[in-house]
């Protein structure tokens, strides 16, 4: 159980198998996201209501749900690298701060874009809004701390320990903003219901949400193999690499 | 009243230390002659004159070295010098290297100083002292944090200063051994 | 051997309440300035919203309890700070006691005296922007128990950039979102309670994150002074 | 001999000005951090006071300008601390050139860094607070010729307290009161220009406040370094 | 990397001074050692066993004085001690005034530390020593600042806690005035 452990956190083993995963996933993911796309934005019915412009939902969806579980995956990262002092898990605590603050960027992005035809404004002060914007300040309180520190072991177990505060704190956050809106819901908006989405808008969209979470593993994944061979330059495996390259 | 009736005279070529116990005046006595404090009451005549009388002449011809290194850890040794090389002289990026080299930083030119040493800190304060074309040094403690060999390179430092004309105040609860120096002992001074 | 040993971590926690407080109350304006900030930025929005009474009492709550949280973030971005250049926080790490529970006392005796005071001269505030008189007991409980959740909150923050040498800028960032659920709940309190409602749900959510950050800030605050001193 | 002292003055302010820039720019976080601040902060009202679209529109003017006065008085705080604290503030004071225009330099940096940034942000602030377009151009203008007042102002009271080694709340106490005409006239303009009106006076009074402030205030800095540094 | 295979034993009794250039790692090595930073790869055994074994005995026996005096300004020096006089061993109030006069600081026990001069600041981080029942002291240029007779005094300190029994690991620059020292120069291990 422990080797296999400690093998995980060996860079080598690391640069091994994900290449092997990359194989495999790489084409999955652009497949799904392939057909998501052009089943979502050619075949599926228009919307009686919005027409086409919900169609950026297909975009929109998908990163906003990926969002949040980016968050959990940078925090468990850097719970193990915490504990376990695992290099790894601290490159991949890093890439999945920076592709999470990316995601929910275009998340509020996309929903802007939305929100000007449906609702007539770009922003409005949603539950979901809202808390996606407060996700979005997380992140960049993560990436800003670490840019801070100019020592970066200690930068990476600083916004360890700061993401960790957060997963305590998120479910909290989206609780209390959730039931603030309920209170203050102001009357000129309201978000459709959930269960009017018609399934042949849907499928596409749950194919598009599926590929979006592989295509999150492969850049995940690219990430920080990029990061492992940097930062592994001077050892004998990396420069076999380079020289069979 | 920390000390009374403190009077000295020095001239070019002279070295003064100042020594006394722990707390008895001497940094407060360095920053009132360099114009960082303003003693309770006494003169100080800089060429003849008060130094208000040609505040600019006294400033380029007097360097203060205190207690802190002045140093900014998020620029690079030749990054900190820059600016020191074109308000108080006129030097250029070849000379600040080679002050640097002269304090024995030779590789460290370009690396944040936030990454240095105690000792290396002190050392790029150093490097001021060669830069500068100031007559009067006056410095606290220059030798903090200094290892052996720094500190033979610093008297040698001194040394060439007053050869060239120059005058040193300095204190230093260390030995300094410099032939031609003289000691004030503020503690006679109470 | 045991007894012995809590007895000597009682006596070590009492000299670090003694000692913080000691120093707060030495630099009595910046214990004193969380409230004078309080009283100054508040006066600041009729001058650049609106005078009218009426539009104030609306916005009352919403700006007491957004300046309070801003006021405590403030202060807290000092705790650590002198302690880091000095070099008491090396000795601090490196007493032979629990680090949590010390961690805990100085952040309480930090709250002692700058939250307390905060909500105490919250009426005044209040006056001034006109809160209905309905809402101001709530006003200052609401304040009591969030202002020690902000507090705690914030000292991890402040942990966590002590070693950058930076202004407070950075410090907000990290900690104002984690501070939403206190001002969603603070502020929704008094503007009820001006309303003439009755708030006990929402005091004692205050009372749960007060009780959670009580007991998880000070493992992080511990964890991050350690990161901080090594850098 | 005159001509050469001015060529070495200049170069010796170029010589500040690329030095405070290089500073800041490595403390890319500190200079950024007065934007997010101004989000963050902005973002916090809605919670606190009412989502509404409509209260928010009346509400935005008062709100960024408040904010960007509280972002300004932040970043401001840490403008000589750091020379203070490692003695560069000495070499600062005992250069043989004009302190006046080098003080000068040192706080115009620091506004090109901050102040500016600010301002070009302010439409996404705009637009999360629902401020209607017609009064974006004079939020950006106002808040251009604006934050450089507050800048110049807020470096006076930096300069005063440096050597307290506070946080930074007395210093809020000290800068505010000279903030509120900045903050009067700059609000007023936006809410008048959101609502369709020319506002060429409030503008040209903003101006005026600049000049002065970019006039007297060095003069004030380096009194109040000198003092600092002598306590 | 700054050190390799550095390895030693230090026994009850022994003082060991390490020395070296500037930036040649002193510091790091100490602080690794006090447990303030955490070194890339290395062992530390303290009476045979890994200190986070037992983390709580290990800072017991142990005291760091490091480059940084730990003094509150605000406080003063009496006040300063008392909290330390309260965690790290159980010293009263007129243990800590004893302490005090026995680094020199007679008459000053009661003013606020801001008053003091560099080298009395010194002291009072000094005064912890005396203090102190821990078995190690790690002293990271405990000279610094400290006048001649105050150094007399500093190393007479460290005489009787060899005598008790202690062991000493410091930096200086400046030579030890102390029989059985024993050095370990860090520039042979790069
Ligand atoms: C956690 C973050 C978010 C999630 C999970 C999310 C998810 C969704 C989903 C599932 C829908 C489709 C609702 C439906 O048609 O039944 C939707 C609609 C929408 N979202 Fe989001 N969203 C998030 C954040 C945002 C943000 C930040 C914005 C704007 C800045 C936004 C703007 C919109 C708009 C305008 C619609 C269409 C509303 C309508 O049909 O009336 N969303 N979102
Ligand atoms: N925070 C840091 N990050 C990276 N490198 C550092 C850091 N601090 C010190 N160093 C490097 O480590 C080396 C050793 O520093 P250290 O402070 O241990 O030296 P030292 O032997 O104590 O020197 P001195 O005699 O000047 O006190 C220095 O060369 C310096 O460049
Ligand atoms: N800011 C201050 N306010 C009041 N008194 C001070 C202040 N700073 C120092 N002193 C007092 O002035 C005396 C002289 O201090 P000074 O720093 O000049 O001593 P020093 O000779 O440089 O000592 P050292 O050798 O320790 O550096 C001290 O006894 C101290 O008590
Ligand atoms: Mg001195
Ligand atoms: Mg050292």
């Amino acid at each position: 159980m422990w080797t296999w452990f400690h093998k995980l956190g060996s860079p080598k083993w690391f640069y091994d198998i994900s290449g092997k995963l990359l194989n495999f996933m790489a084409p999955v993911a652009a497949l799904l996201l392939i057909v998501g796309a052009i089943w979502g934005l050619l075949y599926a019915p228009a919307d009686f209501r919005q027409g086409n412009s919900y169609r950026i939902i297909y975009i929109h969806v998908p990163v906003s749900v990926l969002s949040l579980s980016g968050y959990y995956i940078m925090a468990i990262a850097g719970a193990i690298h915490l504990i376990w002092k695992m290099k790894l898990a601290e490159i991949a605590m890093r890439s999945a701060a920076r592709m999470g603050a990316g995601l929910t960027f275009l998340a509020l992005v996309t929903g802007s874009i939305w929100g000007k035809p449906t609702w007539g404004t770009w922003w409005v002060w949603d539950a979901r809004i809202t808390s996606e914007l407060v996700l979005l300040f997380l992140y960049l309180g993560i990436i800003a701390l670490y840019e801070a520190y100019d020592n970066k072991v200690s930068a990476s177990r600083a916004c360890a320990v700061l993401a960790l505060v957060g997963t305590v704190n998120i479910p909290i956050i989206y609780k209390s903003v959730d039931w603030w809106y309920s209170l203050h819901q102001p009357a000129t908006i309201k978000l459709t219901q959930k269960s009017s989405i018609d399934p042949s808008m849907f499928y596409p969209l749950l194919i598009m949400i599926v590929g979006f979470y592989f295509f999150y593993g492969v850049a995940l994944m690219l990430n920080m193999r990029t990061e492992v061979l940097i930062n592994e330059r001077k050892t004998r495996w990396v420069q076999d690499i380079v020289e069979r390259a | 009243m920390l000390f009374q009736n403190v009077q000295f005279t020095l001239d070019r070529g002279e070295i003064l230390q100042v020594v006394g116990h722990n707390g008895c005046g001497k940094t407060t006595l360095l920053r009132s002659l360099a114009g960082l404090s303003n003693y309770a009451s006494g003169q100080i005549l800089w060429d003849g004159k008060p130094p208000r009388e040609n505040l600019e002449l006294f400033r380029r011809d007097v360097l203060f070295h205190g207690h802190l290194a002045a140093v900014k850890l998020l620029l690079t040794p030749v990054e900190n010098l820059r600016w020191f090389a074109s308000t108080y002289c006129a030097a250029t990026d070849q000379d600040i290297v080679n002050a640097l080299h002269a304090v024995g930083l030779f590789g460290y030119e370009d690396i944040p100083a936030s990454k240095l040493s105690a000792g290396q800190l002190r050392r790029v304060a150093l490097a001021r002292l060669v830069l500068s074309n100031a007559t009067l040094w006056i410095l606290d403690e220059p030798f903090t944090a200094i290892d052996v060999h720094g500190i033979d390179t610093l008297q040698q430092l001194l040394q060439d200063h007053l050869n060239k004309g120059g005058a040193v105040l300095l204190t230093s609860h260390q030995q300094v051994d410099i032939a031609q120096i003289k000691s004030l002992n503020l503690e006679h001074y109470r | 051997m045991n007894a012995s040993q809590n007895l000597s971590l009682l006596k070590g926690l009492s000299a670090t309440l003694k000692r913080e407080l000691t120093l707060l109350w030495r630099r009595k304006s910046d214990s004193l300035n969380p409230l004078l900030f309080l009283v100054v930025v508040c006066s600041l929005f009729p001058l650049g919203v609106s005078p009218e009474p009426k539009v104030l009492a609306m916005l009352a709550p919403g700006i007491i309890w957004v300046v309070a949280l801003l006021a405590c973030l403030l202060s807290t971005e000092s705790m650590f700070r002198s302690d880091f250049d000095d070099g008491a926080l090396e000795l601090f790490l490196l007493n032979p006691q629990s680090l949590y529970f010390h961690s805990l006392v100085k952040v309480l005796a930090h709250w002692l005296l700058t939250g307390v005071p905060l909500a105490l001269l919250s009426p005044i505030i209040a006056l001034l922007l006109n809160l209905p008189v309905a809402g101001i007991p709530v006003l200052i409980m609401s304040l009591l128990i969030g202002t020690a959740s902000l507090v705690f909150i914030g000292a991890i923050g402040s942990a966590l950039t002590v070693g950058l040498r930076r202004g407070g800028v950075l410090l907000s960032l990290i900690v104002l979102p984690l501070y939403v659920p206190v001002l969603i709940f603070g502020a929704d309190a008094v503007k009820r309670a001006a309303e003439g409602a009755a708030v006990p749900g929402q005091l004692a959510i205050l009372l749960a994150f007060f009780m959670l950050s009580f007991a998880l800030a000070p493992l992080a605050v511990a964890g991050a002074l350690r990161i901080s001193v090594d850098s």
